[in-house]
């Protein structure tokens, strides 16, 4: 049986305080909590704090490119299904520079889990406005407050019909692993933005600011009523909800491709009867 | 092109150059596909030259097919037989007529002073019917077997009730009939007795079936023309040939999609153009860093920017060769035929799963919508590549960037063993996780760079043709192949010693393959379709060898064998 | 008083019959509604065919990168907040190549206008799927018929609590017309998504079928309603609403930059005072 | 370095190497900062040396300070005096130390066998203050005036409450008191009377000046490392000089965002490193063909992919140079110090104003983070650009691309006077309007390439220093330039004829300007950031001169003196 320390203990290069490390407890909990072997699971990441994550963990890695993640899991994914694929990186990566990613992985409703370290900010390159920081945000670069609306990730998400769209909060560990583990259930597209206290450069949204703001939904929350579920996403500032916001059963997006019910796409083979056939076509 | 510029041209005996113009939407590459077709399997050879506008309906394309019982290498730009499909198409290409040539047109319009057929186009039903006459009279005029032009046209049109094919057959007939009760004389092509059996297809068909036969399991891709057609080809054989073909939200998406599958073990591709190019230079360092194999097809066009999106050039060599932030090796093919763009494809495959790292096709439109005669691909000998490691990982834990002679690591697939796979795209320790290490840092660049060692001693020599102490040497890459050998024994048919010096792959150069040609020679002229010269820099970059003559085409044009010998004129 | 004759008549590359004529006509009614003369108006674009609109116009224009029109807008505008600056591009343009951009020019409320001629097809490129094809829709790219649910732009304009959006069907050029005006006229980010038949490339979404099942909102809707215009923006299939969904007063992202106010940001001037001040602090 | 390694590098007299190092998040850029400020209020020159992690707390970082009475150009590696933080300071630098360089260390630490002062640093108040007392224990060691940091230090932290200034104070005197009190001799700078008032900034802050003071109005950017502040420098500035400075979703709208601001009149930069210029390329290309001025600059750091974020390197050159499609002019800039930084960015707003293309400016984190004393710049005499075509606009209608013999076409501003102003990405006519004319098309592509000649002639000669036919001469371009010209003078004062030719802007090259250079030498040897010697590349591509010999660095650190003795002696 799986157990916590088959996923590892790293060094990491966070700062005391960070929220990041919940999110590693919460995710290697999860893994182990979902039954999943490390050589089973692939954590594709980008670049940023958060994105540092998938190092810290036993499991395959590819640490791409900032905002590039979701195109390249959704590739590893296609090319081999058996795969337990699972994106984990910043607001700045997802919602920023990869903005136009997640809108496609939303629409395709591939088996991909999105695991966002959302603080608001982008750590790693020295407190600049994410696409998440709230309007009035003041940075260095931002010395007259971000001038943007916030980007809410989970209306967006809710608005399109994702599959599976959750918050959850890096102070509720046990909340948090339970909700990845669900994510990670969930056949299709899944996306669980983490509320993750920066304890470097976001001062404003600390761990007390989350605390005092978020609340979890009721259990008689019905996550497949559309109608509520919009209206429940839409809500940031005085109250944010945590808690898986929606979901549905959307075809998933590999069942369009009758090839993927064969096992991975690996190369080596080549069907040259057929191949020769297609060759006279041409004749 | 005037007759005094075009002096120094002369035709070649049974090559006939046949050009259809009109507006877009009349259905004129339909026309051109079925004879193209019909002409080779008559057992001619074929080189197609499309030029066409960016956009759907109207304005004025192009469809031209050089067609000869010998082989046929180039398009032309003189024109034997136009077939004008609009009034437009006389006013711009009946300059263009050969001393021989003649038009082929609908009775209602004008054909100046140029000699023509006038044909009753709507006379054997409607609109719809006219192109299959259009094709029934030129068909006889060359002399294509009737039978054999029916039998390709309902191939062509695929599944259709038995009216509508007996309607075309009718109106097929009668324009054959009509055609031989014309009172003109025009030499026909010689019959070929048993013509051999051929393949009709483009450069991008090509590059299609060649990544095929590769193993190619994943392809994606955003479209842009002239690379489109590539993905087209594969969608269509997708579900047969057990692949993924992926239509990304953007470039810079289709690079990393195709670099994910390729990591978890799919042999896999991206094609565009260089606008789309652009945007995917970052994934192409980031495969470069990570060391994943991805094969990229960039088939140029003029730019800056959008340029002329329907047209070719040779402009974006320089762009590829040092496309992407950082110092690795690459290599790039550039196919100068439709075989090559098959069989440079796998080529691709080859190196970059072997050296993982990028490689290029570099291909243009001219060549990507180039319809030729091949010999069929004998793939029964023909493997697909493997990827990763086959042999035992001897030294645990698994290292994927461990480092070794060659530059190259053991690549496992994630899950395809018990082992971990680690990939990043910081620099990074041997097992691949990010790392600060300076001395690390400077192994691996050294590393990678290493591969570049073995990629250059599998570097396809540049073909060398001709005398061998020529007052003239052209030198050239890609698309411009046939062209240049072409116009090369038109100077040599004058009496001048000439040779001509192609690379179908541009990088790396190994100076020793070619560098005592180049100085062999009195005069070296290069010859490409773009402004500045790109290859002679590279050449002298590389070599020290300076080219001061060249013969540069940047008009949205392919390179013809005329538009050399006017050049070398000047 | 400026008539339609000044906006011109140029030739069109277009295919006889299709939408984006109509669209063309309309956004030359609503110009002149708006009295705006051709020099107070920029008009930006992308690559595509909607995109060579505004070669079809006499205006100041930019016609840039495919899906990239937004960005350049911003920049125009910013520079010099005196122009009217419209974008006017395809759905590929915008949701597709361009949908990072298309996220953050919703959260600036940047004072631009964006018309979409929203054809479900990429056309130029001789027929692939949009972001905006119903899933199935097959073209020679998608013979298996389109994997992806389709991106609906104005539900997911409206969960980001866009300043106006609008949807309006080329095959009613006066309520279209009206519509473009209003959305110039309305101070931040307007989205116009014009449904337009595409002739030549898409055989199922046709004037026919947008005349079928498109329908005007009726008076009493109030588009100041953010939950009532949700529900409505998530409409799509048998009942398409047309009109002015979602409308709001939201911060202008100009009011942010107090320099703004002082006229166009032409160079050929420095306050030298003042950097000499700042040289001073360097020492 | 060990000390047989660095035989060949003697220490100049009075020059002092200080190297803080330790965790990021202890304050060591803070006491760097005052430090510098301090020591060039004190009339000394400074070269100063950042190196850290891409990590916000822990690891290990590093600012050093070379410090002198004379002119200081380069950075050095041996040190003279080893702040160290925390004991991996000692651990990794103190095999670094000079032969009469010492670590200043707090009491809990081990400094092993090196020589040492312990320094009570909290024996004077909270972890808070150990910073200063740090600042205070150095800066009486290098002889400062107590006052001077004092006040340095406080203008530094800007306005606080009384009682921590006050607090502040005193642990400052009590740090020169200790130390002054403390057994050792050290060889402190010589004072300077009347201390010349100096700027302290970085290669970064004076771009950002240097903009500003050329007219900037429009800066977009996406942050990345080591680009960023720029960015942060402007938007502190922004509202005060009117300018607009906005963080972009991602780096393709940051130029095309610039793009647009530019058309509309506003001289406009955006700044990135490697792999965001990657996304920019495009854009690049879109700036070429609408012929909008646009200044690019480029801070280089370790590729490929996320390479090393935090370090340096000069390998973007060639990407530089190449990217994005097509074919069009362009320069690029090479600022070798903080001054140039300054200047050579006024230039390339005035290149980019001028010539209405992309003008790149090619900097590194080594130059971005290099705090150096600079001569105030005189900006009375210095004047903004002025966009657009002031005379008249003599035949009508405007046309934005009307051709002309310079190729620079007279530009409006929509919006700035009567006429429309149409600008295309696509092929267009004098109008600015789409066509597929290929005779226009060439025409345009003839236009475009002749404002090369006119940039050509604004090429900054590269400079050369020293011998006449030197035994050796070394070429360098960028930020290399103080320790390449240093590493000349070592080597002649060991008594051999040596060189420098450096290279402020690498494009275009114009070889009348140094070709003699290269061939007078006996021996030519390139000193490059990169692992494959580009400028060496670029140099034999425009000149046919081969260069063999490479002093190569691409480790993440910046090249040194001693880095190009040690791999001379090689
Ligand atoms: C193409 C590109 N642009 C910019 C960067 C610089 N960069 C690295 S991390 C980062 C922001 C990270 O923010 P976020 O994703 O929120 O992660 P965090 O550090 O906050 O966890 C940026 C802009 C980059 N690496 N690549
Ligand atoms: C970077 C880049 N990628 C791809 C293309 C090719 N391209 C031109 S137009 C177009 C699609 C246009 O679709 P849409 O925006 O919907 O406009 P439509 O033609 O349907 O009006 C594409 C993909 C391009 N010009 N640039
Ligand atoms: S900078 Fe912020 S996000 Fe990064 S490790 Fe520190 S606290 Fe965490
Ligand atoms: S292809 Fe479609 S969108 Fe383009 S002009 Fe023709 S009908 Fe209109
Ligand atoms: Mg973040
Ligand atoms: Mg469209």
């Amino acid at each position: 049986m799986v157990t916590i320390n088959d996923y590892g203990t790293y060094e990491t290069a966070w700062c005391p305080g960070c929220g990041n490390f919940s999110i590693l407890e919460a995710v290697k909990q999860a893994l182990v909590k979902s039954g999943l072997e490390p050589r089973q699971v692939l954590f594709v990441s980008g670049i940023g704090q958060a994105a540092k994550a998938p190092h810290y963990l036993n499991v395959h890695v590819f640490n791409g490119l900032h905002g590039r993640s979701l195109p390249v899991a959704t590739g590893a994914k296609l090319a081999n299904p058996q795969l337990t694929v699972i994106v984990e990186s910043g607001d700045g990566c997802n919602y920023g520079e990869g903005g136009n990613h997640f809108l496609a992985a939303i629409r395709r409703n591939i088996d991909v889990t999105l695991l966002v370290h959302n603080n608001q900010v982008y750590a790693l390159t020295k407190g600049q406005a994410s696409p998440t920081s709230d309007e009035g945000f003041i940075t260095k670069n931002q010395p007259g407050g971000v001038a943007s609306a916030a980007f809410n990730p989970v209306a967006v998400a809710v608005a399109m019909h994702a599959g599976f769209v959750a918050r959850a909060f890096a102070g509720l560990v046990d909340d948090l692993s339970d909700t990845i583990q669900q994510a990670i259930a969930h056949r299709g597209f899944s996306l669980v933005d983490v509320l993750q206290p920066c304890v470097s450069f976001n001062k404003v949204n600390t761990f007390a600011w989350y605390k005092k703001r978020s609340y979890p939904l009721t259990q008689d929350y019905d996550p497949t009523d559309w109608n509520a579920a919009i209206k429940v996403a839409d809500q940031w500032g005085d109250r944010i909800p945590l808690g898986v916001i929606y979901r549905n059963e959307r075809p998933l997006f590999e069942k369009h491709f009758p090839v993927l019910g064969r096992g991975p796409l690996t190369g080596g083979n080549m069907d040259r009867t057929t191949l020769k056939k297609i060759m006279e076509e041409y004749k | 092109m005037t007759d005094q510029e075009s002096e120094g041209y002369t035709m070649t005996a049974n090559i006939i150059n046949l050009l259809i113009g009109g507006e877009a939407g009349q259905g004129m590459v339909t026309i051109g596909e079925i004879l193209t077709r019909s002409v080779v399997s008559s057992g001619y050879s074929v080189v197609v030259m499309q030029s066409y506008q960016s956009r759907i309906r109207g304005g004025h394309n192009t469809f031209a097919i050089r067609m000869g019982t010998g082989e046929v290498i180039a398009p032309q730009e003189s024109v034997d037989i136009l077939v004008a499909l609009d009034q437009d198409t006389v006013r711009i290409h009946g300059e263009d007529l050969s001393s021989e040539g003649f038009i082929v047109i609908d009775e209602a319009f004008e054909a100046a002073h140029h000699p023509c057929i006038k044909v009753p186009f709507k006379q054997w039903g409607t609109d719809a019917f006219s192109n299959i006459v259009a094709l029934g009279v030129v068909s006889s005029l060359i002399g294509l077997n009737e039978e054999l032009v029916s039998e390709t046209m309902n191939k062509f049109f695929g599944k259709m009730d038995q009216r509508t094919v007996e309607g075309n057959r009718q109106v097929l007939e009668k324009a054959f009939q009509w055609t031989a009760e014309q009172p003109m004389s025009f030499q026909r092509l010689t019959r070929i007795p048993n013509p051999p059996d051929c393949l009709v297809m483009n450069g991008n068909e090509a590059i299609a079936l060649g990544a095929l036969s590769a193993g190619l399991k994943f392809y994606s891709f955003y479209p842009m023309t002239p690379a489109t057609s590539i993905a087209v080809t594969l969608a269509g054989k997708a579900e047969r040939m057990g692949i993924i073909v992926e239509q990304a939200e953007d470039e810079i998406s289709a690079i990393n999609m195709a670099i994910g599958a390729s990591f978890t073990g799919a042999p896999s591709m991206v094609g565009t153009s260089g606008g789309g190019f652009a945007l995917m230079t970052e994934g192409v360092s980031l495969a470069a860093m990570t060391e994943t194999p991805i094969v990229i097809v960039v088939a140029q066009r003029p730019a800056p920017a959008t340029g002329l999106p329907t047209r070719t050039e040779q402009s974006d060599m320089e762009f590829v060769l040092h496309a992407g932030h950082g110092e690795f090796p690459r290599a790039i093919l550039a196919p100068g035929t439709v075989e090559e763009c098959f069989h440079l494809t796998r080529k691709a495959f080859e190196l970059s799963e072997q050296y993982q790292c990028p490689i290029f096709i570099l291909t243009d439109q001219f060549l990507a919508d180039s319809y030729r005669n091949v010999k069929p691909f004998d793939i029964t000998n023909l493997s697909p590549v493997s990827p990763g490691f086959h042999g035992d990982i001897s030294s645990l834990p698994y290292r994927r960037y461990s480092i070794t002679k060659s530059g190259v690591s053991p690549r496992l697939l994630p899950g395809g063993s018990e082992h971990l796979v680690v990939v990043d795209s910081d620099e990074h320790t041997e097992d691949g996780h990010i790392t600060e290490d300076l001395t690390v840092r400077r192994k691996m660049v050294d590393k990678r760079l290493e591969k570049g060692s073995g990629i250059r001693k599998e570097v396809i020599p540049p073909q060398i043709h001709g005398d061998e102490r020529p007052d003239l040497l052209m030198t050239s890459w890609g698309s411009s192949k046939g062209a240049v050998l072409e116009a090369a024994s038109h100077v040599r048919s004058r009496g001048k010693r000439v040779s001509t010096l192609h690379f179908s792959q541009v990088w790396p150069l190994v100076p020793e393959q070619f560098i005592d040609h180049l100085q062999a020679a009195r005069d070296v002229v290069c010859v490409e379709g773009n402004a500045t010269g790109q290859l002679a820099r590279l050449i002298r970059r590389e070599t020290g060898f300076f080219i001061g003559k060249r013969v540069l085409r940047y008009d949205g044009l392919p390179i013809t064998p005329e538009y050399i010998l006017r050049k070398l004129i000047e």
